[in-house]
């Protein structure tokens, strides 16, 4: 299945929420409002024509400066049924939710798949992202006393974590 | 504090200047010593009665030291020299001391016939720690040995020369000195204790344990309960060991171990009472006497259900000296090391020499209750003669068909036997021991003795039946030797010399 | 204990009903494994709560290596960051090189001749093998039996001395880069290669005998942490986790990259135990499967190999770009096979050489998150098993 | 006189670590003074030759029961890190319990026509022992044996999980 009949299928479930499909051809996908977010993933989900069983990866993009984060859910179908017992890919594609930078939040699809737990927990801890509904929302890979979400564009790298000194370093960094 | 910088590390101790010092002073209180001594001997000829022992017991004590001065000097002079002298003459020198030792420390027993019983006691203690220090060093280095050859390393080769002989040494020279760390928030008291209480029973087991029918300390009526009960004394020390370390992974540790060697006590229990009830006695010395035969009198070999018996209680003896595939209490890689975690220096090397015993006494059990005890396979009646001949006969008889050094070696090979397993198996899991203990160990001991019981009851010795049996037993047994020893052929023939790198252009076919 | 104290709850752990069957209950306790422990393969830390031997819950905290690998992608061009990639997954370095050169490729519309294309697959085959036998190895060794271990090493070293003869370096490589490979085989490779494949083969089998069918590991390792099909697919676990539940599902395969679709090879997955050689115990989905997927996947990359060794093309072995290489405004997302998953690359260019964006997918992080499912219920030596089991890097997890 | 010697040294251990066992408020240094106690008390039976007595000691009380107490302690919750400080009320009663039983161990001792010391030690060995055991005193030790039997099959009987989880961990 190629992404644009991925697309369809789901724009004619929430024709509201879906925007048009990516023009860069480079990488797929989609946009969904991040109101309709979790309805739309546990129907990519369910669907029996799209069963998009696994979430790859989850990305979140800074667009700064626009006033916008994008998280990037990388879907695919694996299904069995090739030759010689090998399971077949039946379609991928990206799906861009779009939530503002300060005090974005959108629903968590942990329930929906739960390899989105710890992606989403990374998600929050490096880019600030809030997501409702997560089980243990948590810093994952930074200490949980961390100050600010070190993959903003507009980060400032602290000059001392605990006092240790960071001065030097952080100097380099910036320019 | 001052600071500690990386040029003082880099610093060497014997600085240009401290050498030369050391050395004046060396010399000179040596020199010094040595002189005093001679007085002293000078003087002592003058004196009699306890003046003169005690004048003559200094001028020893003085020379020794103003020997180990002059020594002291030689080695900071010429340390280099000295190493490589080491390093040439250092085994023969250490094996010269060894024998040396044995032979002052018995030559009261040789010489003196009606030696009352305190002397023969002391001598068995001193015997026994000396033998327990010794063999747990020898083993360590063995044990290492083995482990790199199975691995295809070489394990330790620098320390003295020829084959890293001396890295135990070595290692307890390092332990000694090592800092004894109290875990913070343990019970400083019983941490200390627990060491020794691990240590003592598995040291004074060997007092009951016979070398051979004369070389044993005490040959007590009892002697073989008094070993199995010293065996499982050492779990109290490991216990309060894990416990007062205020470290749960050593908890596990200690709690495994617990659950582990109790449990292991009853199917090892089981498995004693087949040579006991073949013999008749708990005494050690007249089991070992039973199987002076040749290899087919051994109890292993005597019937089918001796030789189970012999199986299980090899397994049931890994698991109370906690080897592997019974190594859970210090399973590295689950429980860091267990009840040893927060033990370092000496006390870590008590813990370790307690091991190395109980593998020991474990092996030489094996060895008395079935396989031969200090007999060599050969029929005795084959060196009856020597056994009663003039000395020199009899030390040969000593050497070939019974005596002390069959024991060890014996003692030894099943000490291999048990290196070997570490090294080849994986750990089970401490449910699936305990699942081994009760559902298979323990009902395989029973109907084995049970077995045995109606065997005795109903086959007279000497019948057609267990005639044949003991044929078959021995047949299988020797199969097996042989099996192991054609291995062991074939792993020398084919062996390939380890290089010293990997590299690929050392692979076959290059 | 002493003084010790038994409650050093995260709050995750506070509530969580007791859930053990059977009467028989002593306290519970809170057991910190890690992050420096032997058998969490780096520093990983895990909250074990216990009652005795059992585990009723283990909670995975990452973190410690966390060493801002895509923060630094967003600082230096995509060149540079060819050695950041090196550290990920540090026991595959060569394939961590590769999924990043293919995203930049992709995105730079790229060309790589066909040498080193077949180049590239030698490198990330070998590599794959030497993962594995680290993996092997330190499994034996989480078991208890040290002695694979130094087989593993042993072996590993020679792939070690090939990667070496090719790019000077034994660990972190940096040797597969946008366009190609740095440098050509050196003289003497391929017949080196050659001669190792035919040795190593059959150690393959040794070393199933010696471990995979030993009955003590077979015991300690079948039956335990069984993951389901289903639950692999939905925690997004890959590579052997994946195939070993069963899943016959390989990027190499499946949605081929390079030149996988011209090699004849198989995709080994995870069966129940009864046919075949494998053990009557074995579950599909259990630790003892994605342990023996790992084994039989080496001899598929010495497979591979042959058939690389054969068809090695001459040719260039780089297309290097003219002049700095600017990534277009657009984006892509490429994983590829790595040794222990599917290691993805998301790379976002705006017209600079260095990327806006560079996000890594570490199969580890992925795998690793299932812990805290499979660990459930199992007794405290099964920890072990079921992370060796794994095979996660922390590295690639913590990036 | 070595007897002697190794007799007053013996009887200070046991003595002492009894002592030590009741004024310590640390369970387990507890279970390590007995240990002290019990040795003790096996190194005297060996002292007087009954090899076998003590050597039963050693295996049923110092390696047996010693071990199932600590590992209780050790098991039971936070048993093992309480300090145990008696109340005065408990430490009154104790006394005079301790007082009553030294009143009537002396009375006994004191009271007892003990037989003179036999100028020669009779070997009672293992075997002697055995054949008593299953001659002489064949009823007292089946009775034993029995009420040994009895207290397996009630601990197997407590030990029971009732309910339908019979087996907590199959595997």
């Amino acid at each position: 299945m190629t992404p644009s009949e991925i697309v369809e299928i789901l724009k004619g479930a929430f024709p509201q929420a879906v925007g048009e499909p990516s023009a860069d051809g480079s990488h797929p996908g989609v946009a969904v409002a991040a109101e309709a977010w979790h309805e739309a993933a546990v129907f990519l989900r369910d669907d029996p024509r799209l069963r998009m069983n696994m979430l790859r990866c989850l990305s979140g993009l800074d667009l700064h400066p626009e006033p916008h984060l994008e998280l990037v859910y990388d879907l695919i179908s694996m299904r069995p049924g090739g030759a010689a017992g090998l399971w077949e890919n039946a379609g991928e594609i990206a799906i861009r939710v779009r939530v503002p930078r300060d005090g974005g939040r959108v629903r968590s699809v942990a329930d929906v798949w739960p390899a989105a737990e710890w992606h989403e927990r990374e998600t929050f801890d490096l880019l600030g992202v809030t997501f409702d509904q997560h089980p243990d929302l948590r810093r994952i890979l930074c200490p949980d006393d961390w100050v600010g979400h070190p993959l903003r564009k507009d980060y400032e790298f602290p000059t001392e974590y605990e006092g240790i000194p960071a001065a030097a370093a952080s100097a380099d960094v910036k320019k | 504090m001052a600071e500690f910088t990386t040029e003082d590390a880099l610093r060497s101790r014997w600085s240009a200047a401290a050498r030369p010092r050391a050395v004046r002073w060396f010399s000179g209180l040596g020199v010094v010593f040595v002189l005093g001594a001679a007085a002293l001997g000078l003087l002592a000829t003058r004196l009699t009665g306890m003046s003169y022992a005690v004048a003559l017991a200094v001028a020893v004590v003085l020379l020794l030291t103003g020997g180990s001065c002059l020594g002291a000097a030689v080695v900071v002079q010429y340390p280099r020299a000295v190493g490589r002298l080491l390093q040439r003459l250092g085994l023969p020198l250490f094996l010269l001391a060894v024998a040396a030792i044995i032979v002052v420390a018995w030559a009261p027993v040789l010489l003196w016939p009606d030696k009352p019983l305190i002397v023969r006691d002391v001598l068995a203690v001193v015997g026994a720690v000396g033998f327990v220090s010794l063999f747990a060093s020898f083993a360590i280095w063995w044990e290492r040995k083995v482990a790199g050859r199975i691995q295809s390393r070489l394990g330790p080769m620098r320390v003295g020369g020829w084959h890293g002989w001396a890295q135990s040494i070595a290692d307890g020279l390092k332990l000694f000195q090592k800092e004894d760390i109290l875990p913070g928030g343990g019970d400083a008291v019983l941490f200390r204790m627990a060491a020794y209480v691990t240590f003592v029973p598995a040291l004074s087991l060997f007092i009951a344990l016979p070398f051979s029918a004369a070389w044993v300390g005490r040959d007590l009526d009892v002697g073989l309960l008094l070993i199995v009960a010293l065996f499982g004394l050492g779990v109290i020390g490991v216990l309060l060991g894990g416990w007062a370390s205020n470290n749960k992974w050593s908890m596990y540790g200690a709690m495994r171990e617990a659950c582990q060697v109790i449990s292991y006590e009853i199917p090892l229990g089981f498995s004693l009472l087949i040579p006991i009830m073949v013999a008749g006695t708990l005494r050690l010395t007249t089991i070992g006497e039973l199987q002076a035969g040749g290899f087919w009198t051994w109890l292993a070999f005597r019937n089918p259900f001796t030789l189970i018996a012999a199986l299980t209680f090899l397994i049931a003896t890994l698991a109370s000296c906690k080897r592997a595939p019974f190594d859970l209490p210090e399973a590295e890689s689950e429980l860091v090391a267990g009840y040893m975690t927060e033990y370092s220096g000496f006390r870590w090397a008590l813990f370790m020499f307690a091991e190395y015993a109980e593998m020991f006494a474990a092996g030489a059990l094996t060895a008395i209750l079935f396989f031969g005890a200090w007999h060599s396979p050969l029929p005795a009646a084959w060196g009856a003669a020597w056994a009663t001949g003039p000395l020199w006969q009899q030390a040969l008889h000593g050497v070939v068909f019974s005596g002390p050094l069959w024991l060890i070696f014996k003692g030894i090979f099943f000490v291999y036997v048990q290196i070997w397993l570490r090294w080849t198996l994986p750990r089970i899991r401490l449910d699936q021991v305990m699942h081994a203990c009760v559902q298979f160990m323990l009902p395989v001991t029973m109907v084995v003795l049970l077995a045995q019981t109606f065997w005795q009851l109903l086959v007279p010795a000497g019948s057609v039946l267990a005639v044949a049996l003991n044929l078959a037993c021995t047949v299988l047994g020797a199969l097996v030797a042989l099996g192991i020893a054609s291995i062991a052929v074939y792993g020398l023939r084919y062996r390939r010399r380890l290089v010293g790198t990997l590299v690929v252009d050392h692979l076959p076919g290059s | 204990m002493p003084d010790a104290p038994l409650t050093n709850s995260p709050d995750s752990l506070a509530d969580v009903e007791r859930v053990v069957p059977g009467e028989l209950r002593t306290e519970e306790m809170l057991l910190n494994m890690g992050p420096q422990h032997p058998s969490t393969h780096g520093v990983l830390r895990l909250v074990l709560r216990t009652d005795g031997e059992l585990v009723l819950e283990a909670v995975p905290h990452i973190g410690y290596l966390h060493r801002c690998a895509e923060k630094i992608g967003e600082s230096v061009a995509s060149f540079q960051f060819i050695p950041i990639t090196d550290r990920l997954d540090y026991l595959a370095a060569m394939i961590n090189n590769q999924g990043f050169s293919l995203a930049v490729e992709k995105l730079a519309g790229l060309e790589v001749p066909e040498r080193a294309r077949y180049i590239r697959v030698i490198m990330a085959e070998l590599n794959r093998i030497a993962s594995h036998l680290v993996s092997f190895g330190t499994y034996g060794l989480d078991m208890g039996a040290f002695t694979p271990f130094l087989y593993g090493f042993r072996e590993r070293e020679y792939i070690l001395d090939l990667f070496e003869a090719a790019c000077g370096a034994r660990l972190t490589y940096s040797f597969i880069t946008p366009g190609g490979v740095t440098q050509d085989l050196p003289d003497g490779f391929l017949d080196n290669l050659a001669r190792f494949l035919d040795y190593f083969e059959p150690k393959i089998d040794e070393y199933n005998d010696l471990l995979s069918f030993n009955y003590i590991f077979i015991k300690r390792t079948a039956g335990v942490g069984v993951i389901s099909p289903e639950d692999a697919i939905a925690y997004g676990l890959t590579g052997p986790c994946l195939r070993g539940s069963g899943v016959k599902w390989d990027l190499r395969r499946c949605m081929p990259y390079e030149l996988y679709d011209r090699f004849d090879f198989e995709i080994p997955v995870g069966v129940a135990g009864g046919t075949d050689r494998i053990p009557r115990e074995v579950v599909a989905g259990d630790s003892w499967s994605r342990y023996f997927v790992r084994m039989q996947e080496m001899k598929q990359s010495v497979r591979i190999l042959r058939q690389c060794v054969q068809q090695l093309p001459a040719g260039e072995f780089r297309n290097k770009p003219k002049g700095i290489l600017k990534l277009p405004p657009k984006e892509v997302y490429l994983e590829v096979e790595g040794a222990r998953g599917q290691l993805g690359f998301l790379v976002v260019g705006d017209g600079k050489a260095v990327p806006r964006r560079v996000k890594i997918r570490g199969p580890s992080f992925c795998n690793l998150a299932i812990t805290k499912h499979v660990c459930r219920q199992v007794l405290l030596a099964d920890i072990a098993a079921i992370l060796g089991s794994i095979d996660v890097v922390m590295g690639e997890v913590d990036r | 006189m070595y007897e002697a010697i190794a007799f007053y040294l013996l009887a200070a251990v046991v003595a002492g670590s009894a002592f030590g066992c009741v004024i310590a408020t640390n369970i387990v240094r507890m279970a390590l003074c007995l240990l002290g106690t019990l040795g003790g008390v096996a190194l005297l039976y060996f002292l007087m030759a009954a090899n076998f007595l003590g050597v039963v000691q050693l295996i049923v009380y110092a390696g047996g029961t010693l071990i199932v107490i600590v590992f209780g302690v050790m098991l039971t919750s936070r048993a093992a890190g309480v300090r145990l400080r008696p109340k005065r009320s408990e430490a009154l009663a104790g006394t005079l319990i301790c007082i009553g039983l030294l009143a009537g161990l002396v009375t006994l001792l004191v009271r007892t026509a003990w037989p003179a010391a036999q100028s020669e030690a009779q070997a009672y060995d293992v075997a002697w022992l055995g054949n008593e055991l299953l001659s002489t005193y064949l009823v007292p030790f089946e009775m034993v044996s029995v009420l040994l039997l009895a207290v397996m099959i009630g601990a197997a009987f407590l030990a029971q999980p009732s309910g339908k989880d019979k087996e907590p961990e199959e595997r």
